[in-house]
């Protein structure tokens, strides 16, 4: 697959861009944030992107999806970074059906996914227990009841928790944490007894929190796919979400390189433009650099999730740590270059690096990923 | 018995019966400390007591002269004094700008009227001052300040706007940066005086900062008035005393930097494991760690070594140049770390599970302190021209 | 069958025929090419043999058109041409300045002439070229060149010095940039001269680098003679042409980073060892080769980006002005890192042991990357000013 | 001990200072390199430099020496750094004398070290094996022969092995290799049936050869201390030759550094000093800040070896590793500053970035030691 966008995609990034850059910029996310609103992003403005499809994006046709793929809701969830917008893109639309659709029955496919794709039902991901994603030291344990399972967890930096319908609840079903066999995934319904959800506040204002599942009887159907048999399908799961996050820090990134640039255009100090001191200029062009790099490998992991490669884990953690690294680089020279005036919560510079820490941290930060990609390289 | 042991005795014997049991608690953070001023915070009474006790006997600030309600202590002594604070636990009973800043510059560039007008206030802890020095269109390159100083014979009246002002809602009285003449080269001209508060021509509006704190204020004056008495040296000479206090505040915002006491990596292995060999499991945020810990060993190795040439008669090596941009990078760095090592818990913002963001507070704040104070870039222009000669563009 | 497929079988057959046996093993380094000219350095006559075959059906530089000595050979049929080469380890018969450097400018600027007289030498390997650019007072900045042509009527004079022309010591005809007049700003009154270097007014020395080797000279001009019908373009118009091949030089350097075939990483598990969970054992190491890696690979999917976009007529890209830079500073990392990998071998610089110093001799001649054809400096300037639109100082 | 020179050892370096930049500075080196000498370096020099007792500079007076401990040595090695003298300081001074004074016996330092101190002895130890720094990883044998012991092994980077006159021999006489007991220390003279060097050209011209010992016969006072009981003695001299390592990097990457920024006040582009840039200044400035901090670590660490304090492994670490990533920076950036000219032979910059990354790999580099610092530290 050429590295380039084709045409529908040319016009579906315009599309995202136009849409997110007048209804849910930087401004709309303070307003969100000061207002304590409870939703936590606005659900007209989620309606509306649900209306454009994008709830669907990557979800096959025959279940009521865009079929755009991976490559058109990176797309979109770079847009997203540019604007930071807050909504249920991440949560449900990267990985709460990309988890039905990788570990989902029959069943649970054709009764999810086109709900999710009409914009009507959020499912999200219940993975995380420790201060870091470790997804192979699961813990939380779900034992068998009857026909049915008794599931008992603690899960932390569940995304939309509070808003969410449906949970993936990922745990163990044999096997020591530590072990890649032996996890099972669940299908939970918000609703049910014995969950309960603890919004929390992150640095980023976004949405997160801890959900605790307490003696949750389930159904046996509740079950998604076999029985011990979840790795396989959570590690795709986490791979997508991996890139997904990779192109929204994409996003991020570049228009906090952009936002600062500009600024450096205009202040002056010592009677200079700053714009024109030759150290400002070349820490700007080495960001320069590392963010065209960046933008290929994401757009390589990307081609990668919609043509199958086998190649998509290494991948995936190469886009995530890259842009975990060059992130981290562009919010803080974006503070550094803005001075005293990036210090302040007035000015939107600070929303960048709140953001990015958040998104980076989410599913395995730089050190997770780049261990990983040198594994997946063989050394 | 020596003097200084029997010195020590004393200062015991006076601490136990005077220092109040809830002032041998450490403080737990800056908001804690207790500032004095004409409206003081006051978290719990004995801070005043505590204060007010101590500077009876000139302690708050045991080493100014006891004209100036100092102490009059030695060096020795106060080493002695902090000393059996310590044995106590017992905190500093004042903490000012008054004494950490403006003191120093009066006691260096002011005449004994002013020495005499405004030191033993502070000792006191009766007014609070803040400084005066940034302006919105002049953050590195302060000496382009515009704030306006018009001669009114007996006195100034001042026109224009700072920014960066700490506490500047709090404090009574400022010292300031201001312009008293414009035809010169932009560091001629400048004049540094000392105003209260109090006046009607004052507004201080706090600055809502990233980590969510406000310890900065815009501030502003429409005709506020500066006897003339308060200048401080000469009319249009107030760049001297500017660098002299630069200088100084640069040295106290490079001691953020210092190796902490409990290691990072092992706080990282505690919480993500170690492998067979007992090594923290993940190797590549062992690099960083270990290359972060050894940079901060030898930033401390360094401060002592600068320390020991002073105390061996060498003066203030070239070495002292890189205090405030390294120990600040450094800063930078650990709380990166902290980040990446604590996780999730890291990011968290309010609530008590992330122990009301504090983490994540300190981190953001840590970007300032490459700004603050003269900025990592202008530090670094400083040690390229003056220490290694490069020339001018 | 398709024409391509026809083309491909006819193609296959008289390589099988004409490619000598000794020419179907893999060079082993630059000196190992074949660079034809008057007095051309063989190593085996097969090398000779085997160019002049080629050349004789246009195939040493298969692109360019019959008229000037190429193949004449469209896109499609130059990839088959290749594929059927690699098919047999078939060497490439003819490496020189003329084909990679001087062809392409001559074929852009050059009139009818000078194409009719330079290019089919050129692809039969009959003169070897060499380009006069850069001196000693003008390293980055090339347009300050002193170098002198005076008009004699039908021809120049030219006097001064070049410094890093690649073999000068053995080409026969050298590309010149020359100061036509002096009159305007820098970059007006360069000319682009040809001229044979086998006249007594040339001299080319040698320079010996870090790295052992030395093929770059300091050459002098002492009246060296250049016939007008050998300026290339205008006269004083000479620095389009420079630019033109600036950017070609550079894209050809940049080359040099592309992610290697062998895992850096995996040898260096193999030499050092592996851990029970099959990591490097030495973490350190590894992070460094891991961050390596990935940026390799970041930068090898960059140019492939790139060169889908031109072929999605999609135009050359801003990423494009990053290439030689990140190249350049990618490869010398990466030789850096062999030297960490390799150990005590990579350090060695003489004798079988140490395979005559390959490693580190290599690793000091990519040191050389970064300020060749642009520094790395200046390629930032160029990013930061072109691309980003920072303004000048 | 605080971190500042006293007056004795400020004459001694003034001293060394001044001898060495008129008596064995670069171009004597490249006299050296150019004319293939077959001592590698001057032994009038070396004479020279043992009459004024630097031989024995860290040898106590008791065995003949000045006593000024290592401290004194590192300065005098910081001034053969600056001048890349070649002499035995390196593995005669440093390691030699310090491996018998840690591992021989009271009879092998009553014949060796005034022996030594006189500047009539080399002694140079041999250790490593493979490409790599490992001594634990020692798998030469030595085998209990009647009275005595029989010895093979091939031991590379020997430092001045085809001039020396004693072997310190690292061999193991019990357990497997990657473990750290059951290795002993051996005295071989150069002059043993059965020893054979090959003096190998290194990239920094200096002088260091492999070392094949073939069945060598030893006596049984050729032990150095306790059968078995090397691992010790071993690593402390291993910790001193690494924090002498590291003294003579300070001196080399200060030299290059000095050398540089004088060339960015000279040298013309584009209209300017290019010192005048502001890019350059920046770098400049960062690697100054590098360099003191280098200068802090390696008199702490000199210091510690002094003092005999049991952090002297992780100083010596931390030492070693500081100075080869700051050596490696100062030296990359001294060429690339210089430009053109700092690629030619010519010029001098380029024995400084050949010199340093001899030293730097020798007895361990970078990796090497900011691993072992890490587990020092705990992690």
């Amino acid at each position: 697959m050429a590295l380039v966008l084709n045409e529908e995609q040319v016009m579906l990034k315009d599309a995202a861009a136009g849409f997110l850059a007048e209804r849910a910029t930087v401004a709309h996310q303070r307003a969100l944030r000061d207002s304590e609103d409870t939703t936590g992003f606005d659900a007209a403005v989620w309606k509306e992107m649900a209306e454009m499809g994008w709830a669907g994006i990557a979800i096959p046709e025959e279940f009521g999806g865009l079929g755009y793929g991976y490559t058109g809701l990176g797309l979109v969830l770079e847009q997203a970074g540019r604007n930071l917008s807050a909504s249920p893109l991440q949560s449900t639309v990267l990985v709460g059906a990309t988890a039905v659709a990788q570990l989902g029955t029959a069943a649970q496919k054709e009764a999810l996914l086109p709900a999710i794709a009409a914009g009507e039902t959020l499912v999200t991901l219940a993975l995380q227990e420790g201060a870091h994603h470790a997804p192979a030291a699961t813990a939380a344990v779900a034992t068998k009841s009857g026909e049915g399972f008794v599931i008992n967890a603690e899960k932390r930096l569940v995304l939309d928790a509070h808003v969410a319908d449906q949970f993936v609840v990922i745990a163990r079903t044999s096997g020591t944490p530590g072990t890649e066999s032996g996890l099972s995934a669940f299908l939970v319904p918000a609703n049910a007894e014995g969950v309960s959800v603890d919004r929390r506040s992150m640095v980023d204002s976004h949405n997160a929190g801890t959900v605790t599942f307490a003696e949750v009887s389930l159904p046996a159907d509740a079950l998604m796919g076999e029985l011990d048999g979840a790795w396989a399908g959570l590690s795709r799961t986490l791979d997508i979400a991996n890139v997904g996050l990779a192109s929204e820090l994409l996003g991020l990134s570049t228009e906090a390189f952009e936002r600062t640039v500009e600024y450096l255009k205009e202040r002056k100090q010592f009677g200079h433009i700053i714009g024109s001191f030759q150290g400002l200029q070349h820490r700007a062009a080495e960001l320069f650099a590392e963010l065209e790099l960046s933008r290929s490998i994401v757009l390589q992991a990307l081609h990668a999730v919609d043509a199958d490669s086998d190649k998509l884990s290494l991948l995936a953690s190469a886009a995530k740590a890259k842009l975990c690294e060059v992130a981290q680089r562009a919010t803080n020279e974006g503070v550094q270059m803005h001075g005293g005036i990036g210090m302040t919560d007035e000015h939107e510079i600070g929303f960048f690096i709140k953001r990015a820490r958040v998104a980076q941290h989410t599913f395995g930060d730089y050190n997770y990923h780049l261990d990983r990609y040198a594994e997946q390289v063989g050394f | 018995m020596s003097d200084l042991d029997q010195f020590r005795q004393e200062t015991r014997a006076w601490l136990e019966e005077n220092c109040p049991e809830t002032m041998r608690v450490p403080v737990k953070g800056f908001d804690d400390l207790y500032n004095g001023g004409r409206n003081p915070e006051i978290d719990h009474p004995d801070q005043k007591v505590w204060c007010d006790r101590m500077a009876e006997r000139g302690w708050t600030v045991p080493h100014w002269p006891r004209e100036y309600g100092g102490g009059g202590l030695d060096k020795d002594e106060v080493k002695v004094l902090r000393e059996e604070m310590a044995r106590i636990s017992a905190r500093s009973p004042l903490d000012s700008f008054g004494i950490s800043m403006l003191g120093p510059a009066l006691l260096q560039f002011g005449n004994e009227e002013q020495k005499k007008e405004h030191l033993p206030p502070i000792c006191r802890g009766e007014i609070r001052w803040c400084q005066g020095y940034s302006e919105p269109n002049a953050g590195s390159d302060l000496a382009s300040l515009q704030t306006r100083a018009d001669d009114h014979g007996d006195h100034y009246l001042i026109n224009g706007q700072k920014v960066w002002t700490s506490y500047a809602d709090k404090a009574d009285w400022i010292f300031c940066l201001v312009r008293t003449d414009n035809s010169g080269t932009k560091h001629e001209g400048i004049s540094f005086v000392l105003f209260d508060m109090a006046q009607s021509g004052v507004e201080a509006r706090p600055i809502k900062l990233i980590s969510g704190s406000s310890p900065f204020c815009e501030t502003f004056f429409d005709d506020a008035r500066a006897e003339k008495r308060n200048l401080v040296g000469e009319e249009g000479k107030g760049w001297t005393i500017a660098k002299y206090l630069l200088t100084h505040e640069r040295e106290m915002i490079s001691g953020f930097g210092a190796a902490p006491k409990k290691s990072l990596g092992e706080s990282a292995a505690d919480i993500m494991g170690r492998d067979s060999e007992g090594r923290l499991v993940n190797g590549i945020l062992r690099q960083s760690l270990a290359q972060y810990q050894l940079d901060a060993l030898a930033f401390a190795a360094t401060m002592s070594r600068v320390g020991d040439e002073v105390k061996a008669g060498q003066g203030l090596g070239a070495a002292s140049s890189i205090f405030k941009y390294y120990g600040t990078e450094l800063n930078k760095r650990r709380n990166e770390l902290n980040l990446q090592v604590y996780g999730e818990p890291a990011v968290g913002w309010d609530g008590e599970a992330y122990n009301n963001g504090t983490l994540a507070r300190d981190w953001l704040r840590s970007k300032g302190n490459s700004i603050e104070g003269g900025t990592s870039e202008v530090q670094l222009n400083i040690v390229a021209k003056r220490v290694l000669g490069l020339p001018d563009a």
